[in-house]
């Protein structure tokens, strides 16, 4: 066991730290969650620059390809800055997806120009607002000719409203596989509407309706019947990449916490000389490195392809209570100050709550957990 | 002991849930957690103190009801469970009013009782500052002596309410060095006084609710002294016990508990997980034991006592139940937990998402939690108060 | 409302309360649990002779009549004062359930010497170890000309190795009714074998074999076939009567606590003095006033007839897992000096996970909540 | 980061576990919880000494393996599944040793590290006074000089193994009246001198663990003082950090929590109970947990850094677990969970209701939770520590 990041990793961290303390910052975050887009477009060209988006892509198609792992510390800061963009969409799930499954054509077409940041991909697969199921889709792809036909909406697809393309995930109508296909639809296609979802999340959310799209053969991504278990696979990417964000907000929301409770004075002394409050700071630490630990041992293996549903789970169930309690207790230790506007604080707050909903919760997930201790 | 109503309780009750019934349906306001203060409407405080259902428990004397705080709990139960607008009286209802029958002088209670039973005036609470949060006697603002007049400088925060009342309720500084605890007093302030600037701020939730309050040389004559000056720290310490243990501690987010459990009672997939069905449970047994405090609390202040342990802990376990609400709906709706009001398919009419981020406010306003449990152990179980040097 | 008990239950605690205080001590449990009865027949006779035991059977046969209410505020101090003995059992369910359904011969049989703590009832339902319901009775009463014959198991049979009769419940053949009859066991009786079950509970427990056990037709309580409507019937009291020993237990752990937090220095200040510890023992004092309010509810519903198995299991689920908690806590508190032998606390903690173990713990209840929530 | 063992560190862990199988095939031992500290086998002791599992991570001058804190931890794991006797070494090899190597003279170290190492003596630590448990700078046992020797008086208490040991490394105050935490030493005293004598204390279970120790005039030559005089407190704060962290704080139920996994995979109406599931899913991800906490700290320490915080948080983390696993099984067990050993029926071998028993202690013996939370935020967090008056 190896608790410490590999050299390059380190790179990767210092840099996305650097960049995070020096290009970002929360004022940027606010005034970015009352843009339209809700990222900066800026932003995103220099991380594009910073090569993060071609992490995941090959060589061949313009990127750099490195592990998994090697992007987990890039996440870690994105979610310790609270830096929203389709980064998660686009450069970890849309690059994963078409690198496993899609032709040769899909792939020179896009990698590069997600690997470049000019394409942005977001997924589509979730329809009820639970979790991923897929007993749960119910967009239909009828066939017709040579082509398809989709039917159907999907609900909570991150930054929809940006993408240049969704990979949609619909039931076909194929008597082989598992009968799911993923589509690639062209957001300017049409019969394809976005809706934002208002949350109170820093990602933005779209309800997206497909009435009636066609999709020409040529967009089908993998095999016919193949969709889930594309998904499947590339799920832990997900969950992990949550998670990673999770960490990075954990560790600033205890920084934070740490340095309000050493300068604000009370009954003539810091707070954070009361027990009490040392005693919050103190399950704060304990949380903060339980869920850094089971989240980089999720990581590691979802990157090492080691068989780890029970591992990713764990990380989502444990880290996603974990930030919210975190997030909870540093606010009732910042007292009036950390429920205003002005304070950074309360961002953190939601953002814990929502990464703790998204793709699943402590108890779906320890549901997965007991399935997996064989019961 | 005794768990029921009277009979004459219960026909109050009743005519109480009529009258919010008949106004919710004629369009006065809508049925949504936290609106009972979220929302000011002066008519309809009228309308309340038409019914003689303000001041309830306070003497006839001073146009009260001489009626039992039980009464008033059964009152507020019912009204949390509609959430009608009470902003406008409610600070002056709660709390004014009772503390100037205990220490007004009998001009100030001509002068200000009347009118705030008839929903003629609002109050606001001026205590916060920004170095005095639940070190109240940390305050800085400072009244100073010049002939019949106080001259105020200082600021205030977290004052819920300033942007819209007529008057503030200030506790202030009037003996600069002297002895802590023994160097305030309250003084009410017309806030249209020149001097003036109430700032406002925004919550987490992007609300104008509360205000900061800057006072600069504002005149104030002495006859606006509440009780006596240099015992203000001590009048406040009786003052909270009063306002602490209500229905309002348990049962803001009292629709969001209905619509959650209705969600339950809906969703087949939801009614038969038995993780749902435990939490959903649990939640039932911690707001019937909250209810149970409350009424504790209502019936303990009808026995002539202060309830002060008993308020603490009754505040302390409601707004952690109304956190645990909060938290535990949040999960139930999935994603939809985090969606705002104002989408068309928001569930619960964006009660969830709302009152997840009010929640914080829960456990620190009208003492923190950790203040609470001081009181319980220090004023309750007689432990003794940590001594600490700085 | 009315939080206060009547003039008569304040009576009857306190004579409670000065016997517990004068006659009982945590020395003499520590010799009574020694001893093979369990608890001890001198005290037994006294309390007979305070009337006790008599409070819930008719003047007529011998008792004094009272609501099940006023008894509460005996069995509050018995919880406190850790005094165990067969009263739950004889005084309690055994009058309960003869008043309510045996016949006129067996009242005036049996009531009387109940009252007098002269015979020693006990009550046989459950054989599982687990919560009490008709479907796991699997207990035999064949028909056999005009007597019965028992076979089969109960467990955790209260106080049977010193009771002269066992209500037992088992299954019958009759057509009517809900299949299942009450029996008055002679504990003498051929076939009636009593094996002690060692628990830390200071209650005495056994599993009772009835192999092959002849009961005549005058033995059967109430009509054949309404075994368990009277048992439903007569459960709340079982089950709030537990939870009054709750009550007065957890009021008694506050209590030492408190003192002990006093008294005990470290670093120079009475451990009271610190905010941790403060914060314990308000916690703790919530626990306190919570169950009491909550059993006290329960207890007055029951004893005025009201339909209440939702505040009864709420009573249970809530006061069981506060008085768990709230015995952890004082054993944190006390440092190792809790956790010895010769301190009186363990005693509290061990009842305190047994009075949640029996009739049912938090989760259990808690389905009864939900159900009666309409779930 | 690297979340396998070596290929290496794979067959040192079977070699172990095989070893275990073997001996409890045999008969050695019963795989029970708690009994690695319950038990008391110089036999097997010595059978572990034999195979170099001893002194594992010593260095090679000391007779010892030379190996990592990270094998040292693969070994912990693998004796907790099968729990062993492990109390006849256990002191002297997870603390005094590392203690004296640290602390100790050339000829204590030839004294004593190849008798632990070889399982030939055993050890029993005395901190604890009847007037310091947290607060260890508060003891009162005294060593005065005399010449060559020390005379001590006084009495130590909660003292574990102290029947069973052959010395006890005894904390003691010589320089009385000298300045706090600057007046204590640490001293290797033979349990066998005129003056002391062990008194049994039995614990909540009935069972006989610890002891009050009694010194009266106990002659011990100053030979045996170890490390510096007067700086004992500071050798006594950095020994703690090395054996907070280990295995035994998050597995010694480790037989009760397989027992319990057993159980509900047997049994449908548990199996499937999504309320059990999930509570049994928690805890396997608090155990995961608590493995990777144990992990981190031999890692840490084999970095050559002390492990404060991150003993402290693995401690604290850890045996709450324990706490919840005993907590949860007696509900799982119904009314079995409060049965006894030595019964027929007893579910599990009686670990369910000995675990429960047991498990008050875990968050007090080695530093309170409390104790370890201050740690955490003052030496972990760095901030201050509450300055207090009496």
């Amino acid at each position: 066991m190896d608790f410490s990041l590999s050299e390059e990793q380190k790179m990767f961290k210092d840099t996305a730290e650097t960049f995070m303390s020096k290009e970002w910052s929360i004022e940027l975050l606010r005034k970015v969650i009352k843009d339209e887009k809700g990222y900066s477009v800026d932003h995103w060209k220099k991380i594009a620059d910073l090569g993060w988006m071609g992490m995941l892509i090959d060589e061949r198609y313009g990127g750099i390809g490195c592990s998994f792992m090697d992007l987990c510390p890039i996440l870690e800061e994105m979610g310790r800055a609270l830096f929203p963009s389709p980064f998660l969409a686009s450069a970890i799930m849309g690059a994963s997806i078409l690198s496993e499954a899609a032709s040769e054509e899909m792939k020179e077409k896009l990698l590069a120009p997600i690997a470049g940041g000019d394409v942005v991909v977001t997924l589509a697969v979730g329809e009820t607002g639970d979790n991923w199921s897929k007993d749960t889709i119910a967009t239909k792809a009828e066939k017709n000719g040579g082509n398809y036909v989709l039917k159907g909406t999907k609900m909570f697809v991150p930054f929809a409203h940006v993408s240049d393309y969704i990979i949609c995930c619909a039931k076909d109508e194929s008597a082989s596989g598992n009968g799911t296909t993923l589509f690639l639809v062209d957001t300017r296609a049409k019969g394809v509407e976005c809706i934002p979802i208002p949350t109170f999340s820093i990602d933005r959310y779209s309800k997206v309706v497909f009435d009636g799209v066609t999709i020409l053969e040529e967009n089908v991504i993998g095999k016919v019947g193949s969709g889930w278990d594309v998904i499947e696979k590339m799920l832990p990417r997900l969950v992990v990449s949550k998670c990673m964000e999770i960490v990075g907000g954990l560790q600033k929301v205890l920084e934070i916490t740490v340095q309000w409770v050493k300068d604000r004075e009370q009954f003539g002394v810091p707070i954070g000389s009361f027990q009490a409050i040392q005693h919050y700071c103190a399950e704060m630490a304990v949380d903060v490195e339980t869920s850094k630990f089971i989240t980089y041992q999720a990581a590691w293996k979802t990157s090492e392809n080691i068989p780890c549903k029970k591992e990713v789970s764990m990380a989502k169930a444990w880290s996603g209570e974990a930030y919210q309690r975190v997030t909870a207790l540093a606010l009732q230790v910042h007292g009036a100050m950390g429920f205003t506007e002005e304070y950074d604080l309360h961002f953190y707050y939601k953002q814990a709550k929502s990464l703790q909903l998204m793709y699943g919760g402590g108890a779906y997930h320890r549901k997965i957990v007991a399935q997996e201790m064989g019961y | 002991m005794d768990f029921s109503f009277t009979k004459e309780q219960e026909q109050f009750r009743m005519e109480v849930r009529q009258f919010l019934e008949d106004e919710m349906r004629s369009g006065t306001f809508e049925k949504k957690s936290n609106y009972y203060l979220e929302k000011s409407s002066p008519e309809f405080s009228r309308k309340l103190a038409a019914r003689g259902w303000l001041g309830m428990t306070w003497p006839k004397e001073y146009g009260g009801g001489n009626r039992s705080y039980m009464d008033r709990a059964i009152f507020m139960e019912e009204i949390l469970n509609y959430q009608p607008p009470l902003m406008y009286h409610f600070f002056g209802e709660r709390q004014i009013g009772p503390a100037l029958i205990h220490y007004g002088s009998d001009e100030q209670k001509r002068e200000f009782l009347t009118k705030i039973i008839n929903a003629e005036i609002s109050f606001c609470l001026g205590i916060s500052e920004p170095g005095a949060g639940s070190d109240v006697a940390a305050i800085s603002t400072v009244a100073k002596e010049e002939g019949d007049y106080f001259i105020i400088n200082g600021q205030k925060i977290w004052t819920t309410n300033a942007h819209n009342a007529d008057y503030i309720w200030l506790v202030v500084v009037t003996n600069p060095g002297g002895p802590k605890y023994r160097n305030m007093s309250e003084i009410i302030v017309d806030l249209k006084l020149p001097g003036i600037t109430v700032r406002p701020l925004y919550n987490m939730i992007g609300v104008h609710c509360f205000n900061e309050v800057f006072f600069e040389d504002v005149k104030v004559h002495k006859k606006h002294l509440v009780g006596e000056k240099n015992k203000g720290f001590h009048q406040v310490l009786s003052q909270v016990d009063y306002e602490r243990g209500g229905f309002e501690r348990l049962m803001q987010n009292y629709p969001l508990y209905e619509g959650a459990k209705d969600i339950i009672r809906k969703n087949v997939s939801l009614k038969s997980d038995p993780v749902v069905r435990d939490k959903m449970a649990a939640l039932d047994i911690e707001l019937e034991l909250g209810r149970l405090l409350v009424y504790h609390v209502a019936w303990v202040t009808d026995q002539g006592r202060i309830p002060n342990r008993e308020a603490a802990i009754s505040k302390h376990f409601c707004t952690r139940f109304e956190q645990k609400l909060g938290d535990f709906v949040t999960e139930l709706l999935g994603q939809f937990g985090q969606v705002m009001p104002g989408y068309p398919e928001t569930p619960l009419n964006g009660d969830v998402a709302d009152s997840y981020l009010w929640s914080p406010s829960y456990t620190i306003q009208g003492g923190t939690s950790e203040i609470l449990k001081t009181v319980i152990a220090t004023r309750g179980l007689d432990l003794i108060f940590t001594k600490r040097k700085a």
